[in-house]
């Protein structure tokens, strides 16, 4: 529990497993009394297809310059005093998290909108890659 | 007759597969825009052009307009549909 | 992780420190590519006053049975995989969770419109009562 | 004359601190509607009229509308603007 005053953003890409739990530790602040944590998992079934694991590719630097400008305008617009986001690279497992988002507010309606809002702008801007390893065998890089 | 020039431009996930490629060597016109490394990259590299036309040109770690031209020394990248998070 | 097939909603009350790695643990499911975790805190300042602690009272047998109706309707409207509420009672500390609600559901948008809709609902029909402890010696029941 | 019959009305946060009680035995006629409880609680626990307008029945753990009647037996609590969360 931070009792600091300052308002901050943090963004990662990580090559190893999301550590839950430094992030929630992260967000902890006494002038914010809404906490939210998104993660996005490696989902076994797609439409009728089993996936065994996917592998996130990315355009490291520009990813990372992506997501520190989508977190300073969110951090803005929804005036939050905590904000984390963290996207793992390379091979993420069925329920494993590829992505992590936790943001911390006075109120819930800041958390509440501003984490949609990234993983929509995230989705469609930030260069990173995901490649669908199916229990077949084959795979396929997803190109929306 | 045109002055033209050999860039480098990085290649990502499917386009990384279709051209075999981690990085594309392109020949362009001095001062191309985006939208003519484009058209090159179709020419100089047939099996990006099934994809190409989802691509956009990153310079210097922003996406850029068709009509920009950038600096000689910028770092290209072709970046196909993303599907990150 | 479960790999269980089971949905399953649960709902709490307690009257110590919310279990959060408990949850996080709950919502794990190999058909969910969302996870979401909502926190509700105590903040220090509401205006420009000091709040020490909160207390929480409630009509429990009722509190519960609200809870688990809603709880009930969400599970159903938004396909969630799992849901889980959980709200302490009693006396909560600043920074201190009064109420955790975690979803997960295959895909993102379940998740981010089950919760606030929860929110909003527990908010105006289940009867659980705030007591605002101010810093300076004073306490009022929350009744907006 | 009506029958009278006194039942038991559960009080909870600022309806509590105000009668000093967290139940209060009123006495309502026989098959009295809910809106008629409320307007007897009022009556017979002044501290409480002030805050009242804001409050709900709750029988047998269930939000009533005005004119729902209970059964005898029934388990009533008075319900002021929640705050949970």
């Amino acid at each position: 529990m931070s009792d600091a005053n300052d308002a901050s953003a943090l963004v990662k890409l990580v090559d190893e497993p999301i550590d839950i739990v430094a992030i929630s530790e992260t967000l902890s602040d006494y002038e914010s009394g809404a906490h939210s944590l998104f993660l996005g998992t490696t989902r076994r079934t797609t439409q009728s297809r089993q996936t065994e694991y996917l592998v996130y590719d990315a355009y490291r630097p520009m990813a990372k310059s992506e997501l520190s400008r989508l977190a300073g305008e969110a951090f803005e617009r929804w005036s939050l005093k905590r904000l984390v986001i963290v996207h793992r690279l390379g091979r993420v497992d069925l329920g494993e998290a590829s992505i992590a988002i936790g943001a911390s507010a006075p109120h819930r309606k800041a958390v509440f909108e501003s984490i949609p809002w990234l993983m929509d702008q995230i989705k469609s801007c930030v260069p990173i890659w995901k490649q669908e390893n199916w229990s077949d065998g084959t795979s396929e890089w997803v190109h929306p | 007759m045109t002055a033209t020039t050999a860039i480098e431009v990085k290649l990502f996930a499917g386009a990384q597969s279709l051209a075999d490629a981690d990085v594309l060597v392109v020949k362009i016109p001095h001062n191309a825009t985006a939208g003519e490394v484009l058209r090159r990259i179709g020419m100089q590299c047939q099996p990006l052009q099934s994809l190409l036309p989802a691509c956009r040109l990153a310079v210097n770690l922003r996406y850029v307009e068709d009509d920009f031209v950038g600096p000689p020394d910028a770092s290209l990248a072709l970046i196909p549909p993303v599907s990150g998070g």
